[in-house]
C-alpha cells in the first residue's frame, strides 16, 4: 500500500492537493499548525485509496507531502503519469 | 465642519481631491498606496482623471502633461520610485510647470525596508535631479498637517508655477488621527490661463520648454528661476516648542519632529530645558529663526531619521554662532520617544 | 495670363528656414502634419507634444501650443494633457530613439490603455540629433557610429517593426507606416495621417503613423541616393501599409 | 492631570486586531480625546503576525510609536512572548486565554487580565469576534472609555456590508467586559 | 513492505516555510524551477536575478547565487550579468507588474537583442506584494483596489499578451504560456519551462515561459476558488501554448 | 609611453579600457556619445562587451549585474541621462556593487542646453537617488587627470565596492589634450572572488541585495555603509596652487579650477595674491585642508559653473572660521579666465 | 504657360523636387545662397516644360518653391494627381 | 619667456575647421608645446557655423576657452563678423579672402592677411582644400611653428583611407604660407 505523510508544520491548508489526488481521498482536517493553518489529512486516516502517483506532492506549493509508493503501485502509477503529459 | 478619523495617506488624498485636485497620476509602491487607491474611486466621482501609469517615469511625465495645461494634478511615491521621478522633476521645474508630488519616504537604500526613514531630505531639498532648481519641499508632522500642507501644496505649485513635494514618511502616511477637513476649493477655471497650453487660437502659441539654446539664454533662464526660489523664501513655515527658556534646541521634522516633542514634553517635567524647532517647509529652510536662536547662545542639537543630511542645513544656518550636534534614528529602526532621551540630556550636559 | 497658386505652404507653418539638413524628412513630415490640422481646422485646438531628437524644435516651425517631453516621454506627457483637456486635439512626434527605445515603455501603454491620442513616428534608423548612433529601427548591416562595422542581428536583434507592434495592441484603432520619398507615397501618407487625426476627433481612440524617413546627414549619402536607399532597403523590411484600422476601410 | 493611555493590540493577521485598534480609536475620538492608530505592516500583507498601536490622551499626542507601551491586548502566544516583556511595570495586559497559557503571564509585574475569548466569542455564535471579546475586557480594565461608546462606534469599522453583524459584536464586548468583573 | 519514495523535494528548494500565501502558486513555480535546474545540473552555475513583487526572497528559498534588480528591470540586469559571464546559466523571474508595466521596455529590448537568458514570467493578474492593485494583465471586470469597479477596456485597455508580444520580437527563440493549476498542466509547463531552458544552454538565444498564477489573497478568494478561476477565465483569454520555438518542435 | 592627443571623453574611453573594463553599458547623449561610440569598437576589439542600452535606466542596471559578477564595467551619461539612473545607483551602494559611472555634466534643468555646467554637483555629491549612501566622486581637470582618474575610478568601487562617479562636464569631455597613457592592467581574475556571483559551486549561495526587512537588519547595514564611506575618506585628493602666501582661496574643481588657474596666474603678476584648491574628489571633499587655511585666517571664494552648490560643503569645511563668497559663473555661458577676474578682485580687495 | 519660383535663400540645394517633377526641368544651379548651398533651378531656365503640377512645392522639405499654374495645366495636373492617389 | 599663442578658428561647417584646428595642435604637440584644442559643437551638427579654439604654449595651460583670442582664423564672412572684434589689438587675422570682402578687415587694430584660399586650393586641385592653404598661411604668420612640423601631422588627422590625399594638403599648406610671404 503507498502511503502519504504531511509535514504538517509546513501544511497551509490550502487544499490544493485535495484537487489532484486521483482517488479523492485528501481532506481538511480540524488541526491547526502552529503558524495557525488548518492542515489538510487523509479522510478518515484511511490510506487504502493511496496510489503513490505524488500528484498531491508534486502540486503542493509548500513541499508539506513525503509521497511513499508501494512496489505493487509503481506499474499503475506511471499510466497514470503518461495520461497527464 | 465634524472631525473625521483618517490615515495620514487619505488625508492627503482627500486634502488634494478638496483643493481641486482633478487629475491623479501613480504606481502603487509601499507605504503610500491607500493615496493611488482613494484616487482611483474619488477623481471619477469629481470628474477628474485617474491613471495608474505604467512606471514612476511615466506618472511624473504625466503631471508634466497635466501641469502645462494648468491644471491642479497630483502623484504620488516612495523613495524608489522618487528616484524614477527625478528627471521629470528637473523638466519640471526647468519648464516652469506646477504639480504636487508626494514622497512617503521608507527605508534605503536600495530596496532597503518598508519602514519610516527620512533618508531622502537630500533628494528632496538638494535636488536630485540634474541642473540648479529647486522644489518647494513640505513636511508634515500631523495628519491635519498633511491635509492642511496638501492644501498648500497646490497654491504654492501655481502662485510659483513649480514643482512642489509634500515630504512624509510611513509614519505619518500609516498612522490615523482625527482631522478637521475644510471647505473645498472652487478652482479658478482661468488658473494658469497666463501661460498653460489650450490651443493657439487667437493669440501667439505657447510654448512650455526647459531647452534654452541661444547665446545667453540658458543663464537668464536660470538667473530667473533663483529670482523666483528667492522670492519663495517668504514661504518658509516652522513650528516653535518652548524655545523661549531652552538651552538646548532641537532641530527635528516630520514625524520625528512630532515625537521628539514627546521626549521634551516629558524631558521638561524633569527640568530639563530642552526646545524643538519644527521646519514644516524644508525648502526654504527655516535659516532665520534658527540663527537668531543661535545668536542667544542657545545650543543646537538636529535629529533626523537617517545619517545626517538636514543637519547640513542647519549647520549652514547657524554657521559660525553655534555648533549643531547630530543624532541619528538609525533607518530601518522604529522611533520612539524614548530613544531620544539620552542623546538630549547628553548634548545639554556635555561641556 | 491667368494663373493660380498651385500649391500654398500651410498657414500652420512658420515662415522661417529650419535647422533641418538638406533633404531631411522631417521638413516634409511637418509640412504634413501642418496640412492635416490645417485641413481639419484643428490649429487653434491644437497642443502639440515634442520630443526631444532632430524635432526639438518643432515649435518654432509648427505654430501650436507646445510642450517639450523629456526624451522618450511624449507619450506620458499626452496622457496627462489629454487627460486634463479632453476638449483638445493632442499629438506627439517622435523619433525611432526616443519611441522604440527609451520610450518604449511609454508608447507601448498609452496604445495599450488607448489614449485618445495621435502619435507622428519618424523612423529614420539612427539616432539623429545626437550624431548617428544606432536605432532600435537601425537595419541588419546598417553602420553607425556604435555598430561601426555594421547592425548585426545575433548581437544587436533585428529592428523593431513599430506599425506592427503598435497595431497588435488592444487599445489601438489605426496604425499605418508611410513614407515620403517620393509623391506617390507622399500622397498616401496625407491620408493616412489625416485618418489617424479624424480617428482621435471622433473619439475612437490610439491612431499611429510611422513615417520612414531618411537622415541623409547620418546616412552619409546625399538626399537622392538617401531615398533610394529608403526605397530599396528599408521599404522591403518596413512594409508600408495599414496594419490597423478599426473603422473598417483599410 | 489629563487621560493618557497607550496600547499595542497584536495578534495573528486574521485575528482582527487592526479592527478593534480602530475601534478603540473611534470610541476615544467619540470621546473627546484625542487620539493616533498607527499599524505595523510587513511587506508580507498577508498572515505573520499583526499589531498596531492606539494612544488615546486629552493633551496633544507626540509620539505615535511606543517602545513601552501602558498596557497590551495580546490575542495570540507570539504576541506575548514578543509584547508582554516591553509594558511598563503595573501596566494592563489583556490576554486571549484561549489560545495562550496563562502560566505565561508576568503576573508579578502586570495587571493581568486572561480572558477566553475564542470560547467566548464562539458562545455568542462566531469564533471571529474574539477580538471584541478582547478589546470589551480591554474597555472595562482601563476604564477611560465608556463601553457604550465603543459599541456605538461600531458602525464606524464595520462596513454597511456586514451591518447587520453590529448587534453580536456589541455583545461581544459587553461579554468581554462581563469577564472582567 | 518494499516502498520508494515517489516524491522528492529538489535539493536546490531550502528546507524552510515560505512566506507565500496558502495556494499561491509561486511555491508551485518556483519548484519547477529548481527541478529544472537541477535535472539539468544547472544549479552550480546558475546566476538568478531576482525581482521586486512576492518572490522577492527567491533567494532565500532556491538556493542559488541570486542579485536583486530593481522593480522592472531584471532583464537589463540579467543582461549585465550574462555579457559579464556568458558562461554561467542567467535566469530573471519576474511577476506581471514588473515585467509587463514598469519594466515592459527592458523585457521588449532584452528579447528583441536576443539576450541569452531564460525568463519565468509569473503572471498572476495583479500586484501581489502591494496589496492588489490593477496590472497591466488584470482581466476586464476584474476588481482590485485600483480599479474597484472593475477593469474596463475602454479606461484601461485590455490585458496585455505578453507570451505573444514576446514570440513576436526577433531576438526570441521560444516563447510559451503555461499553468500549473492542475497535474496535467504542471508538466507541461515542467517541459516547458525545461525547453527554455535548454535553448539558453545551447546557446541559442531568448527563452520566456509565461506562468498563469493564481494570488488567493488578492483575488479574495480559496485557493481552489482561485485555480478554478484560472481554468475559466484566465486561460480562455490567455491561451496555453508555444508561441515560438526557433528550434521546430511545438 | 609616448604621448597622445586625444579628447577627454577618449582619455576616459581609453582609462577604462587599460584600467582592465571590460563592459560598457550606455545611451547616446551629448557632450559625451565619444565615450560610447569608442566604447562600440573597443570593447569587442578587447574581447568584452560593448551594450548600447534602451535607455540610461536600463544601462544603469546592466551595470549593476555586470559589478554583481566582479566585472569592471562602465557606464556614461550627461545630466538628463544621470537623473534616470539615481534609482539604480541607489541599488548598487544600497548592495555595495562597483562600477564606474560617468557624467559629462551639461546645462539644466531639464533639458538645458549641451554646454558645459557644474549643475549636477549636489545630485553626484549628496546622492540624488533615495536613501543615506554616498557615491566616491573624482572630478578630473585635465585630460590628463581624466584618463588618470578612471584608473583610479575603478581600484576605488573594487576597494570599497561601492559606485564611482566621475564627473566631467562638456569642456572636459571636449577638449584635447596630450596625454601619457600607462601600462594596461591585467585585472586579477579573481577580483571580487570572495562576494561576486558565478555560480553557488561547493559553497553557500551569495546574495546580492539592498533589501534589509528584520529587525535591526537594515539599520546595521545603513551603519556599516556609513563606516565604509568614514574609511573612504582617506582617499580625499586635492590640488593646491599658490595657497602659501595667498590671501584669498579660491575653491573650484573640474574645469572651472583649471581655468581659475589661468586667472590667477594673470592675477599674480598683477601682484594680487589669490590661490586655489581644487579638490580633485568631490566626495570625500576636501575638509581639512580648507579647514585649515580657514585657520590661518584665509579669505575663501567659490566659484562653480552653477548656481551655488558646493559653496554649501566649503562653508561646511569652514565653519565658524571664515566666510566664503561665491561667484557663479552661469550654465548656458562659456566660462573664460577673463570672467572670474573681477569677481576674484572684489573678494580680495572688500573690506 | 505654369511656371515655378524658388526662394533661393531657402534652398538646401537637396535636389529632391529634381525627382519628383514629372518633365525633369529642375537641375543643380552653380549660385549658393547665403547659408552657403547650392541651390536649384530650371534647367537653361527653360520653363516651358513646367505642367504647374506643384510636386517639386510639395515634396520641398523647405519650402522653397512656389509654383504658379497656368488656366491651361490645371486639368492636366489633375489627372496627374489622380495617378498618384 | 615661453612660447604662448590662442586662436579661434571659424567657418562653416563644411570647411574643415575642426581638421586644421587639430592638425595646428598636433603640430604643436609635436613641437614639444602644450597645446589645447576645444570645438564648439551646436546641437545641429551638421551646417551652420563652427569654431575652435587651439591654445599652445611652453608652460600650461589654465583655460582651454579664450573670450579675447591673439589670432584668429576667418574661413568665411560670418565668422570674420563674430570674432574679429573679440581680438587682442595687434593680433593676428588669417581672412579667407575668397569668402570673405577684405574691406571689412580691420586693420588699423589687427595684423591682417588676407589669402584667397578657395582659389589657391583649386589651382591645386581641390576646392577643400581651402583650410589648409588658410593654415599654411596662418603658420607663416605667427611663426612659432615650423610648416614641416605642420607637414608632417597630416597624417595624423587624415585617415589612412585618404592617405593619398597627403601630399596635395602638403602644398595646400606651402602654397598658404607661400601667400603670405
Ligand atoms: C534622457 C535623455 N537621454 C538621451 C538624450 C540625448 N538624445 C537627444 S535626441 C536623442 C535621440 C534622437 O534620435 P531619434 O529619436 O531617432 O530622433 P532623430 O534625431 O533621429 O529625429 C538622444 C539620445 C536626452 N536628451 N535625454
Ligand atoms: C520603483 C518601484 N516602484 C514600485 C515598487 C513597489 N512594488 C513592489 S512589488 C510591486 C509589484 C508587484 O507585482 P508583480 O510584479 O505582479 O508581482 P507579484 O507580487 O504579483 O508576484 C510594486 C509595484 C518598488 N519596489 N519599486
Ligand atoms: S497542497 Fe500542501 S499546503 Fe496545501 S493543503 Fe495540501 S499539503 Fe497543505
Ligand atoms: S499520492 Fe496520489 S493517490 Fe496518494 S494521496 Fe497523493 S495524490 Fe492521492
Ligand atoms: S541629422 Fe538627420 S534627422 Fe537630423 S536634421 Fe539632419 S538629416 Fe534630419
Ligand atoms: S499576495 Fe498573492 S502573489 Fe503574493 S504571496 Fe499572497 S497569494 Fe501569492
Ligand atoms: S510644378 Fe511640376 S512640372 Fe513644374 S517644376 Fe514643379 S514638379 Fe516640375
Ligand atoms: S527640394 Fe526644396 S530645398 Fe531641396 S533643392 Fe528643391 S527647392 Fe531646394
Ligand atoms: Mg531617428
Ligand atoms: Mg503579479
Amino acid at each position: 500500500m503507498s502511503r502519504v505523510v504531511f509535514r504538517e508544520e509546513r501544511c497551509k491548508g490550502c487544499l490544493l492537493c485535495t484537487e489532484v489526488c486521483p482517488t479523492e481521498i485528501l481532506v481538511q482536517s480540524d488541526r491547526f499548525n502552529k503558524q495557525g493553518y488548518k492542515v489538510v489529512c487523509v479522510k478518515n486516516g484511511d490510506m487504502e485509496g493511496c496510489k503513490g502517483c505524488a500528484f498531491c506532492a508534486e502540486i503542493c506549493p509548500d513541499e508539506a507531502i513525503i509521497v511513499y509508493r508501494s512496489k505493487k503501485d509503481s506499474e499503475e502509477s506511471e499510466e497514470l503519469e503518461e495520461a497527464h503529459v | 465642519m465634524s472631525r473625521i478619523f483618517i490615515k495620514g495617506n487619505v488625508a492627503i488624498s482627500r486634502g488634494a481631491l478638496d483643493a481641486g485636485c482633478r487629475c491623479y497620476f501613480g504606481y502603487p509602491i509601499t507605504p503610500q498606496n491607500d493615496i493611488p487607491e482613494f484616487m482611483s474611486k474619488a477623481m471619477p466621482e469629481a470628474g477628474g482623471e485617474f491613471v495608474q501609469a505604467e512606471s514612476e517615469v511615466a506618472a511624473a511625465n504625466m503631471l508634466l502633461g497635466a501641469g502645462a495645461c494648468g491644471i491642479r494634478a497630483m502623484t504620488s511615491s516612495s523613495s524608489p520610485g522618487m528616484s524614477l521621478k527625478q528627471e521629470a522633476i528637473s523638466y519640471m521645474a526647468g519648464s516652469e510647470l506646477p504639480g504636487v508630488i508626494v514622497n512617503m519616504n521608507r527605508g534605503g537604500p536600495g530596496l532597503g525596508d518598508i519602514g519610516p526613514s527620512q533618508g531622502d531630505y537630500f533628494q528632496s531639498v538638494k535636488g536630485g535631479g540634474h541642473g540648479d532648481y529647486r522644489t518647494l519641499v513640505l513636511a508634515p508632522g500631523t495628519v491635519q498637517e498633511a491635509y492642511d500642507l496638501t492644501f498648500l501644496a497646490f497654491e504654492l505649485a501655481f502662485a510659483y508655477r513649480n514643482p512642489v513635494l509634500i515630504l512624509g514618511d510611513a509614519i505619518i502616511g500609516q498612522m490615523q488621527e482625527p482631522i478637521t477637513p475644510k471647505e473645498p476649493v472652487a478652482v479658478d477655471a482661468f488658473e494658469g490661463g497666463s501661460w498653460r497650453l489650450e490651443g493657439a487660437r487667437d493669440r501667439e502659441p505657447r510654448i512650455l520648454k526647459s531647452l534654452y539654446l541661444t547665446d545667453g539664454a540658458l543663464a537668464g533662464h536660470n538667473l530667473r528661476l533663483q529670482e523666483k526660489y528667492a522670492r519663495a523664501r517668504k514661504e518658509c513655515r516652522y513650528e516653535e516648542f518652548m524655545t523661549d527658556d531652552a538651552e538646548l534646541i532641537i532641530v527635528a521634522y516630520g514625524s520625528i519632529g512630532r515625537i521628539v516633542k514627546s521626549t521634551i514634553r516629558k524631558l521638561r517635567k524633569e527640568g530639563l530645558k530642552a526646545g524643538l524647532v519644527r521646519p514644516i517647509t524644508l525648502y526654504p529652510f527655516p535659516s532665520e529663526i534658527l540663527k537668531s536662536l543661535a545668536g542667544k547662545g542657545r545650543k543646537f542639537l538636529t535629529i533626523e531619521h537617517n545619517m545626517g543630511q538636514m543637519v547640513e542645513d542647519v549647520r549652514l544656518s547657524i554657521c559660525g554662532l553655534a555648533e549643531s550636534g547630530f543624532y541619528a534614528q538609525l533607518p530601518g529602526n522604529l522611533p520612539t520617544p524614548n530613544d531620544f532621551e539620552q542623546p538630549i540630556i547628553d548634548a545639554l550636559t556635555e561641556r | 495670363m491667368e494663373e493660380i497658386l498651385a500649391y500654398r505652404s500651410p498657414s500652420l507653418l512658420a515662415d522661417i528656414p529650419s535647422h533641418y539638413c538638406p533633404g531631411c524628412h522631417h521638413g516634409t513630415v511637418h509640412k504634413l502634419v501642418a496640412q492635416c490640422l490645417e485641413e481639419l481646422g484643428l490649429g487653434n485646438d491644437t497642443i502639440c507634444v515634442g520630443s526631444i531628437g532632430c524635432s526639438v524644435f518643432i515649435y518654432n516651425y509648427i505654430l501650436l501650443d507646445t510642450v517639450e517631453a523629456p526624451h522618450g516621454r511624449a507619450p506620458a506627457v499626452a496622457t496627462g494633457v489629454k487627460r486634463s483637456r479632453p476638449d483638445k486635439f493632442v499629438f506627439t512626434y517622435q523619433g525611432d530613439g526616443d519611441l522604440a527605445s527609451i520610450g518604449l515603455a511609454e508608447i507601448m501603454h498609452a496604445a495599450n490603455r488607448g489614449e485618445k491620442i495621435s502619435v507622428v513616428f519618424v523612423n529614420n534608423t539612427v539616432y539623429g540629433m545626437t550624431g548617428g548612433q544606432m536605432a532600435p529601427t537601425t537595419m541588419i548591416g546598417q553602420k553607425t557610429t556604435t555598430c561601426p562595422g555594421g547592425r548585426c542581428a545575433d548581437r544587436e536583434g533585428l529592428p523593431m517593426k513599430m506599425a506592427e507592434i503598435i497595431a497588435g495592441l488592444g487599445g489601438v484603432s489605426y496604425s499605418a507606416r508611410v513614407a515620403v520619398n517620393n509623391i506617390k507615397n507622399f500622397k498616401k501618407a496625407k491620408k493616412a495621417l489625416k485618418k489617424a487625426f479624424e480617428i482621435q476627433i471622433s473619439g475612437k481612440g490610439f491612431g499611429f503613423v510611422e513615417f520612414l524617413a531618411s537622415c541623409p546627414t547620418n546616412w552619409k549619402m546625399t538626399s537622392i541616393a538617401a531615398n533610394e536607399r529608403l526605397e530599396k532597403e528599408m521599404i522591403p523590411f518596413f512594409p508600408l501599409g495599414v496594419f490597423k484600422d478599426t473603422q473598417g476601410e483599410s | 492631570m489629563g487621560v493618557y493611555n497607550d496600547t499595542i493590540i497584536a495578534g495573528f493577521g486574521g485575528q482582527g486586531v487592526m479592527l478593534i485598534g480602530n475601534l478603540l480609536a473611534y470610541a476615544a475620538m467619540e470621546s473627546g480625546l484625542n487620539v493616533t492608530y498607527i499599524p505595523v505592516y510587513g511587506p508580507e500583507m498577508r498572515g505573520g503576525t499583526a499589531n498596531c498601536t492606539v494612544v488615546i490622551s486629552s493633551d496633544d499626542i507626540g509620539s505615535p510609536i511606543i517602545k513601552n507601551p501602558m498596557s497590551l491586548i495580546a490575542m495570540n502566544r507570539p504576541s506575548l512572548d514578543k509584547f508582554q516583556p516591553m509594558v511598563q511595570d503595573q501596566g494592563t495586559v489583556v490576554i486571549n486565554s484561549s489560545l495562550v497559557d496563562m502560566e505565561l503571564a508576568d503576573k508579578d509585574r502586570l495587571k493581568i487580565y486572561g480572558v477566553p475569548a475564542n470560547e467566548i466569542a464562539d458562545r455568542i455564535g462566531n469564533t471571529r469576534m474574539a477580538n471584541m471579546v478582547a478589546l470589551g475586557a480591554y474597555t472595562r480594565a482601563i476604564g477611560i472609555i465608556d463601553l457604550e461608546v465603543v459599541q456605538k462606534c461600531l458602525e464606524k469599522v464595520i462596513s454597511s456590508h456586514y451591518s447587520h453583524l453590529i448587534p453580536k459584536n456589541a455583545e461581544a464586548l459587553a461579554a468581554g467586559a462581563e469577564a472582567v468583573k
